[in-house]
């Protein structure tokens, strides 16, 4: 398989690789925004959850 | 039947916890899945008899038009199932749903527009799978919409399961309106289930990637869902052991 | 249950009047919207061109679209009133199938903006350049469009009805469920006008709008029990 | 009327509502909602001439000529039953072929269609070349099958 081939996808490099790049783009988008969801919400339970801890003590 | 089993999996800890252990899973499972399915479309499957090497595009293109629409459907059997029984959690999820749903639509409609532009020779054209696609994305915003637009959770709850519910109703009048209005859209490959008119070497990344994606999505829901329930659980005495 | 308990239809009948009543009294803003149709119908000509044959050929459309963004216009402020000074809330507490009342609500809107767009439509057509042979055509769709559009808009009303900047939301909320209609509308009357039977777009709006009439009260007082009972 | 009998009622008014719905859907099944005319009723006189129309059909095979030193090319279109003749100048997207499936938007001029745009309707066929060769007078036949009875 010659690697130059390859990248030139038959001469739709242009629109397969773009194709592909937003493929990507939206799937790590999707990554980092359901994890900053979650983590988010933890960060703010914890801190509730100390201050109820520090409010009882 | 016994339903104790449902109303123990619909409570909000338990369900944290689950949505917990099946996350990791979901992801190693569908990054293997969708890395494996993008080596296979991109190196392995032959190239198209008419397309060349730009039918690759399908490999994105379709799961994603996939996913939107399989999005749509898991939000708003949700959002009947929080507003029949009043279950939160049920509301949660289509909550969850929603962006997940409009980013993949979004990809669609682009990854459709990138392919259209070579084969058809347009970016864009009025044709019937496109305009119903847009539509789906419009309402997929709306719902988001709606459901900002009310301080009290509860409130945005129900209204937008009202509106994901109107919604599924006229999603198929809105497909067969723009059905007969212009169409130049090839009909759907894979459902053709008797005799698939996708070559086998072709078809196999095909299903490994809608496979990966469906996995993505299921990772995706259940991150988004436990950040929900957190949000929306902020008193209980359950997050004390929990965070 | 309540002991005794004014007859359904009589109630619809009741809201219905009462809101003919309160509109007589606001003229000025029921006209609003048919004012608005006419302004924006008369900018397509001077935007695109003054020629009437070239005109025609997105007449049916553009008479379409003003349509429905006028009936659109009045629509936010359809439940706004009746929820701030709790006439809903006596409404969904009278027992009587909240349904029926919502119906008769919107029907009284219909007749308030939608029935004067699809009088006003020959003559905002013929600016356009339709021939008179598409009139009948034109207002009947409209006559079916304008109607589901009002209980459609109804539904999306309800769920904005305690939202700040409603107006956009409902739009946004609306004009996606709305586009069927505005696919049939403007096919029939480009149909009849090349000469083809419009009987096949005109029977799918007349499919949509008895899909509405009998769907959407449902979803329509589930709306208004939301933005009620908190 | 108790409160029951008053449910029925709703109940089959909307059951009703939903009935007629149906009739009217499936009877504007029956009438022509086509988007573009086939060869055939542009033959018959179906189309008219006065306004910019669609006709799609397939690329009829060795009917492609370009005229040299210029980007205009000339086709038929056909529905295996009518043919028409058409002009269009301009570059013609990738997956214009003979045997293909078109949709060219223009006017009539004369017996000629004048097109303004011409766009590839691919099918849902999706095949290594090695293979499309092999199965070619099979898909063919399957092709003009289908397209005749659309």
């Amino acid at each position: 398989m010659d690697l130059k081939e390859f990248f030139e996808m038959g001469g739709y490099a242009g629109y397969v690789w773009t194709s592909y790049g937003l493929t990507a783009l939206i799937l790590l988008w999707n990554w980092w925004a359901a994890r900053r969801s979650e983590a988010e919400a933890q960060t703010a339970a914890r801190r509730r959850n100390e201050l109820a801890l520090e409010r009882s003590s | 039947m016994s339903w104790t089993w449902f109303h123990k999996l619909a409570s909000p800890p338990h369900a944290y916890r689950i949505l917990g252990s099946l996350a990791p899973w979901f992801g190693w499972a569908s990054l293997a899945l969708i890395l494996l399915a993008t080596w296979w479309g991109l190196v392995k499957a032959p190239a198209d008899y008419q397309q060349g090497d730009g039918f690759r595009i399908l490999y994105v293109h379709a799961p994603s038009a996939w996913m939107s629409m399989f999005t749509y459907v898991v939000m708003a059997v949700a959002a009947g199932v929080g507003l029949v029984w009043r279950i939160k959690l049920a509301h949660a999820a289509a909550a969850a749903c929603a962006p997940i749903g409009a980013s993949f639509t979004f990809l669609a409609l682009a990854t459709g527009s990138i392919w259209g532009k070579p084969m058809w020779g347009t970016w864009w054209v009025w044709d019937a799978r496109l305009t119903s696609e847009l539509l789906l994305l419009f309402l997929y915003l709306g719902y988001m919409a709606l459901r900002a637009s009310f301080d009290d959770p509860q409130r945005a709850d129900r209204a937008s399961a009202v509106l994901a519910l109107v919604g599924v109703i006229n999603v198929p009048i809105i497909h067969y309106s723009v059905n007969w209005w212009s169409t130049l859209h090839q009909p759907a490959s894979v459902t053709k289930f008797d005799k698939p008119s996708i070559d086998l070497a072709m078809l196999i990344p095909l299903f490994l990637m809608i496979i990966g994606f469906q996995l993505y999505f299921g990772w995706a829901v259940s991150r988004r869902l436990r950040g929900e329930i957190l949000r929306r659980e902020r008193n209980a005495n359950w997050l004390k052991e929990a965070a | 249950m309540t002991a005794v308990r004014t007859p359904t239809l009589a109630a619809a009948k009741l809201v219905f009047q009462r809101d003919m009543t309160l509109a007589w009294r606001r003229w000025d803003e029921v006209a609003q919207p048919l004012i608005f149709y006419v302004v924006v119908t008369t900018m397509f000509p001077l935007a695109t061109t003054p020629d009437l044959s070239a005109l025609r050929e997105i007449g049916g459309g553009v008479v379409w679209v003003a349509a429905l963004l006028a009936s659109l216009l009045a629509l936010e402020a359809l439940f706004r009133a009746d929820v701030e000074d709790g006439t809903t809330e006596q409404w969904v507490l009278s027992g009587q199938p909240l349904g029926y009342l919502l119906l008769a609500k919107v029907a009284a809107h219909w007749v308030l903006t939608g029935l004067p767009l699809v009088i006003m439509s020959p003559i905002v057509g013929t600016g356009l350049g339709l021939p008179t042979s598409a009139w009948g055509v034109l207002m009947a769709s409209l006559l079916l469009g304008t109607g589901t559009l009002s209980i459609l808009g109804g539904i999306g009303a309800a769920l904005t009805v305690g939202v700040r900047r409603g107006s956009v939301l409902l739009s946004l909320l609306v004009l996606p469920l709305a586009m069927p209609l505005l696919i049939f509308g403007s096919r029939a009357v480009s149909m009849q006008m090349d000469g083809d039977s419009p009987a096949g777009p005109l029977q799918l709006l007349a499919a949509i709008f008895f899909m509405a009439l009998s769907l959407g009260p449902i979803a329509m007082s589930a709306a208004i029990r939301i933005s009620v009972e908190n | 009327m108790t409160p029951r009998q008053k449910r029925m009622v709703t109940v089959v008014a909307i059951v009703a509502g939903v009935g007629i719905a149906t009739t009217f859907a499936l009877n504007a099944f029956n009438q022509n909602l086509l988007y573009y005319y086939s060869p055939t009723q542009v033959h018959a006189g179906e189309a008219p001439a006065s306004r910019a129309i669609r006709v799609g059909g397939l690329v009829e095979n060795g009917s492609l000529a370009r005229k040299p030193g210029s980007m205009e090319v000339t086709f038929i279109l056909t529905d295996y039953a009518q043919k028409v003749p058409v002009s269009y100048t301009g570059v013609l997207p990738d997956l214009f072929r003979e045997g293909q499936g078109v949709i060219a938007r223009g006017r009539m001029d004369g017996n000629r269609f004048v097109a303004e745009e011409v766009l590839a309707k691919h099918d849902e066929n999706y095949m290594p070349p090695e293979v499309a060769d092999s199965l070619k007078p099979h898909l063919d036949a399957a092709n003009s099958a289908g397209r005749r009875s659309t």
